[in-house]
């Protein structure tokens, strides 16, 4: 007989490390999209070249070559990381270069009559950007930034290539233990349903408490 | 030197990257890792002086380039010595030993007994790991590539088996006789030994560089097989210890 | 007669290869309270945006309360105007929008308190209490707490004009502020205007549509076409006895079209 | 390690066969897409709740979760009710499925953002249900959708490495499989990223003239 | 008297808890020409997409040339209209638009033939023959190959009054035709209504805020206000001497902000 608790204990574990780098992976995602968006924004050439650079390649190249890299090659230039590490830093990067695509439209599309009533009370470029232009904006990147945690999530499942004992990796280890395929399989499927169930709930509950009051900035 | 050694007596454990394959690992219900090679591991590092193995399933592709990388201190996964092998890393003495199998329909309807079998076959399937043995003896039996299909676990190629999208799947025996007691299917057959197919032997591999880990590690594992616990270890998995014992590293990497 | 508050002085402006304003030059005194009229296109908006640094000249030069907008004298030399310059002159001049342009994630009173405590470091309860006298004057003062989205467009307008008089400039710019409005939205805010007119001594630049109310407003108005004033003068004169061939076909047709003059 | 030019060229002819899997895959899969994406868009504005709920769950479902699952559960798991697929088949569907969910949303933000006005004037003018569709809507909404279809399909050119899985010898599988019996990784994983690069570069200069051209919606 | 074309009879409509048309009733003479006035929100326009069947109603009975609206009778039953019905009902009746909403992917010609030739099976060369002369009668026969996006706002009303037109009806529905245009554009569609007005017998219902044109347009001014009629009467009478309260303030402010009456 097949000790089915004891398997399902241990993709549980697995969805933990899933959560982890979830979790992880999107505040590196977060802090990336900022970052290069903004500087897709700058007035500086070398800033925009570095952002559209960095954008560029993480989105032409596919996820599963960038995580070999962080993984099997960056060691040869003096830098390991652990396994963790190697997949945060794979799936953030890579879901942050989509990020910053989002921050840059949404800051654009905030209306240049917005800009001119900045310049009118004679904010600087920081404190329009800080005080006027980056609240509004945020708000419009909220649903499209659910969705790439979604995705986030998704990728994970790839992670097992470096060794990460996430949920598919467990489910596979299983599998190869019990020769069964179907439960394992409909247990992560379910599994994976139910975290991203958990995070659109999360950022629609979060925009609409910061779109309170607010119906002129969603048009 | 024995700087890798003293490193990892400090640190109290040595990291091995083994595979997702019975009965060469196994993995518990509660997540505890057994099986032969990573049991046999883990009682030489302990008499090294290591107090724990910390092991980490692993892709057979991933295991080589990890170890290269400084991943794993050691792959203990099944990984059989070959020339080509044994330039890309430091084997110990050879483990755990096995020859190759063929899982297959029941009653071998195109009657494969061989890898050229197969090649002679204008339609004849073979289903392997990615980079494992069987593939390379397929291909170098003259199976074109696009009927050595890589298939990427052991229960993926059992599972292709049994709705027909290959003819034969090949493994080591151990691994073939596992899967068929698990899938307790009686219309599988198992072809084994394979004909003309080598019997292999693997070995704790280290990367190149550690050899003087590597050299330590053998003295322990000569003692091992002397005393008697080796069979112990390996032999409830269904691995002979004396056919491990009757060949060498150095005949096993010269070996065409 | 007293210095000019704003010299303008021959500018030129191109959009691409068509000019909207061609060698314009205009005189307004302190104080002074001017309207801008004259067909769409005609590039009243454009003047007011180049006064307020929304736009760059071609050529030309502008002079605000004696000091150069776009250029800076440094050893005697004529230089483009830095940014450190331009937020400078800037304090000198507020605008008002046709669309109100309020930031909509902020309250009433934040939208009006936010410049004076960004720019000037003006405390955050001296910032609320001139607030709130300047949200009294436009009459918004029980709806301080409000989102912009809770209010008509009228009252909108209202709290825009607050904002800008919240940096105490010295010009204020007007540009089509009604006809976004309903109707009858319209009347509340140009009482607001009339009072400050009344009120204050700020110069005043103001672009409109309604002929009434520049008739009222205005202590000279100016007609513009095609990126020149083709005729200037009091209202009365402008309105009633237009000498222009252009400016009599312009109110011919507006009055045609159901506007009072 | 050191980089090996002699060794890229020996296994260019492996990853160039790969390639070429790569492609078709991603081509028939765009077929798919776009036609699973169109069925789900409508059956989702259908006024038949029957058939509007279950065809919203599943497609919520099936994007919000993994794809390389869905492969295993289409190759595996189906020939267990009788369903036996060959592995490219199996690719397509799976991803034609999982980025049809993608697409339904393209079209229905397309549809959705002709102006309400439209649909009121062919009111107006009396036309039928079926006459504001094909004069009316469609011409107007489909133009701004191509871009954002071409989107997903480069995202999904990005995700077949996932085929690899179910046995498809796509370009990251001859990768893998060339490293696995020379022991040389960091080439053939390398190159592999330099062609996604260079497809995804021509694709995104594609993109933006397409996009030019049509327009963007939202 | 006539029978009237259109009978209105105690129609509710509501937006969730909102009450727009309280028990309404109406009727209009064949040919008679309509103007709805009154504030913002009053349900003039609500109205007019009710009859255009651009929205439902709640309760009431409307009847079109003696024929149920929204309603069918089936062996001597009221039923509720079907799709067929609703059809056939609406070729009495052309919509104009305040944003125009022509199809902005077809040309000039073909915004105006597409309906007759779609619905009523009308040849090209017969759709495009009759389109001509409408869009002359507009004055826009010269720009029939143009695309909508190369109009002006005024040139688009126009192309819209000849499409609404190309399908005869016997109603014509104006929703605040001019409000979206440049005040200088405006005349030059209500010189085409003028002409309409005054050349054809349709009827027409026209809502409006240029109290101008109102007065000089209509047989008989309506003034709403919260969904209900509160006063109605020949424009002199409403214009000059309104009796109700709320319309006298409601024209107060009108004229207060600049609109001649
Ligand atoms: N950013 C711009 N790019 C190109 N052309 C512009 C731009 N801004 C204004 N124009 C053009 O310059 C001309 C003058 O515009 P301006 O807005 O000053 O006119 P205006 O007199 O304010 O008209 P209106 O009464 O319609 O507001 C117009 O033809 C306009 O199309
Ligand atoms: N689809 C809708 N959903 C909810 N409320 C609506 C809708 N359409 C109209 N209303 C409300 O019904 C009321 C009457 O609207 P209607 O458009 O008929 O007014 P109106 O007299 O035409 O006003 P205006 O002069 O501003 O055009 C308004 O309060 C409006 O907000
Ligand atoms: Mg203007
Ligand atoms: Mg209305």
């Amino acid at each position: 007989m097949i000790d089915w608790s004891g398997y399902l204990g241990l993709i549980l574990q697995g969805a933990v490390v899933t959560v982890e780098l979830t979790v992880m992976g999107s505040a590196l995602a977060l802090v990336m999209a900022f970052a290069a968006g903004l500087g897709r924004l700058s007035r500086f050439w070398a800033v925009r070249a570095l952002a559209t650079t960095y954008i560029e390649f993480f989105r032409g190249t596919s996820i599963f070559v960038q995580l070999f890299w962080a993984y099997f090659v960056l060691p040869f230039m003096g830098i390991t990381l652990t396994p963790l590490q190697a997949g945060v830093l794979a799936l953030g990067l890579n879901v942050g270069a989509y990020g910053a695509e989002v921050v840059r439209g949404a800051v654009q599309s905030i209306g240049r009559e917005q800009y001119e009533a900045c310049v009118a009370l004679n904010l600087g470029r920081w404190q329009a950007m800080r005080h006027v232009i980056l609240p509004q904006a945020f708000l419009l990147m909220l649903p499209t930034f659910g969705n790439n945690a979604i995705e986030l999530l998704k990728a994970t499942a790839v992670v097992s290539l470096i060794s990460l004992t996430d949920m598919t990796f467990q489910a596979q280890v299983v599998r190869a233990q019990t020769g069964n395929t179907l439960v394992p399989f409909t247990t992560i499927l379910i599994l994976y349903f139910a975290i991203a169930c958990v995070i659109s709930y999360g950022m629609r509950a979060l925009e609409r408490r910061m779109a309170r009051g607010l119906d002129g900035v969603r048009s | 030197d024995d700087s890798k050694l003293e490193q990892l007596k400090a640190q109290g454990f040595a990291r091995i990257a083994i595979a997702n394959e019975p009965p060469f690992t196994a993995v518990g219900a509660d997540g505890k890792v057994s099986g032969a090679a990573p049991d046999v591991a883990r009682e030489v590092f302990k008499r090294l002086g290591v107090a724990d193995v910390v092991a980490s399933i692993s892709e057979y592709g991933a295991m080589i380039p990890g170890l290269q990388a400084g991943r794993h201190d050691a792959v203990t996964a099944g990984l059989f010595m070959k020339p080509e092998r044994c330039a890309a890393v430091a084997y110990s003495e050879p483990v755990l030993c096995d020859a190759e199998a063929f899982l297959l329909k029941k009653g071998n309807p195109k009657g494969f007994q061989s890898y050229a079998d197969i090649a002679k076959d204008p339609s004849g399937t073979i289903g392997a790991p990615g980079g494992g043995t069987e593939e390379k003896l397929a291909l170098e039996a003259g199976v074109p590539r696009d009927r050595v299909i890589v298939v990427p676990d052991g229960q993926s190629g059992l599972k292709m088996l049994q709705d027909g999208r290959i003819d034969a799947y090949s493994l080591p025996v151990l691994s073939i006789n596992d899967l068929v007691k698990k899938a307790n299917d009686p219309s599988l057959e198992v072809v084994a030994p394979v004909v003309g197919a080598p019997v292999y032997c693997d070995g704790a591999a280290f990367k190149k560089g550690d050899e003087a880990l590597r050299d330590a590690f053998d003295v322990e594992l000569a003692k091992l097989k002397e005393s008697g616990e080796f069979a112990k270890i390996i032999e409830p998995y269904g691995f002979s210890a004396k056919a491990a014992m009757s060949t060498t590293r150095e005949k096993l990497c010269a070996a065409k | 007669m007293s210095q000019p508050i704003i010299k303008i002085d021959g500018i030129t402006k191109s959009f691409g290869s068509f000019k909207v304003l061609d060698g314009l030059s205009l005189e307004v005194k302190p104080a002074e309270k001017l309207a801008l009229i004259g067909p769409s296109g005609s590039g009243k908006t454009t003047i007011l945006r180049i006064l307020m640094t929304l736009e760059s000249i071609d050529g030309g030069h502008i002079q605000i309360d004696g000091e150069h907008l776009y250029h800076m004298e440094r050893n005697g030399q004529l230089l483009p105007a830095d940014e450190r310059h331009l937020a400078r002159m800037r304090q000198k001049i507020g605008m008002v929008f046709q669309l109100f342009n309020l930031f909509p994630h902020k309250s009433v009173i934040e939208n009006v308190t936010l410049a004076p405590m960004l720019t000037k470091g003006v405390k955050k309860a001296d910032a609320e209490k001139r607030a709130m006298e300047l949200l009294d004057m436009v009459g918004m003062a029980d709806k301080a707490k409000s989102m912009p989205a809770q209010l008509s467009g009228g009252q909108k307008q209202r709290v825009a004009i607050a904002r800008a008089l919240a940096l105490s400039p010295k010009i204020m710019l007007f540009d089509e502020v009604t006809s976004a409005l309903d109707p009858e939205l319209v009347e509340e805010v140009l009482n607001v205007m009339r009072k400050l007119a009344a009120e204050t001594d700020m110069t005043m630049l103001l672009v409109t549509h309604e002929m009434g109310f520049a008739h009222d407003f205005a202590d000279r108005v100016l007609f513009f076409d095609r990126g020149k004033i083709v005729e200037e003068g009091k209202p009365d004169d402008i309105f009633r006895h237009p000498k222009q061939e252009r400016t009599q076909a312009f109110l011919r047709k507006i009055i045609a079209a159901g506007h009072r003059v | 390690m050191e980089w090996d030019w002699d060794f890229v060229w020996q296994i260019m002819p492996t990853l160039i066969q790969g390639v070429k899997i790569t492609i078709l895959a991603t081509l028939l899969g765009s077929v798919l897409a776009a036609v699973v994406g169109l069925g789900i868009a409508l059956a989702r504005r259908s006024p038949n709740k029957l058939l509007s709920r279950p065809v919203g769950f599943l497609a919520e479902f099936i994007r919000g979760t993994p794809l390389l699952v869905q492969l295993y559960f289409i190759f595996y798991v189906l020939p267990d009710i009788g369903i036996t697929l060959s592995p490219m088949v199996a690719g397509v569907i799976g991803l034609g499925l999982h980025y049809g969910t993608y697409t339904a949303e393209v079209y229905r933000a397309g549809i959705d953002n002709v102006p309400r006005g439209q649909w009121e004037a062919a009111k107006a003018c009396n036309l039928s249900a079926r006459q504001t569709w094909t004069q009316i809507i469609l011409p107007q909404a489909l133009p701004p959708m191509i871009p954002a279809l071409a989107n997903y399909f480069i995202a999904m050119f990005k995700e077949t490495p996932l085929l690899s899985a179910i046995t498809v010898l796509e370009l990251m599988n001859q990768a893998k499989s060339v490293a696995n019996s020379s022991y040389r990784y960091v080439e053939p994983i390398t190159m592999v990223g330099v062609f996604f690069l260079v497809i995804s570069l021509i694709s995104v200069f594609a993109l933006r003239w397409l996009e030019r051209r049509y327009g963007r919606i939202g």
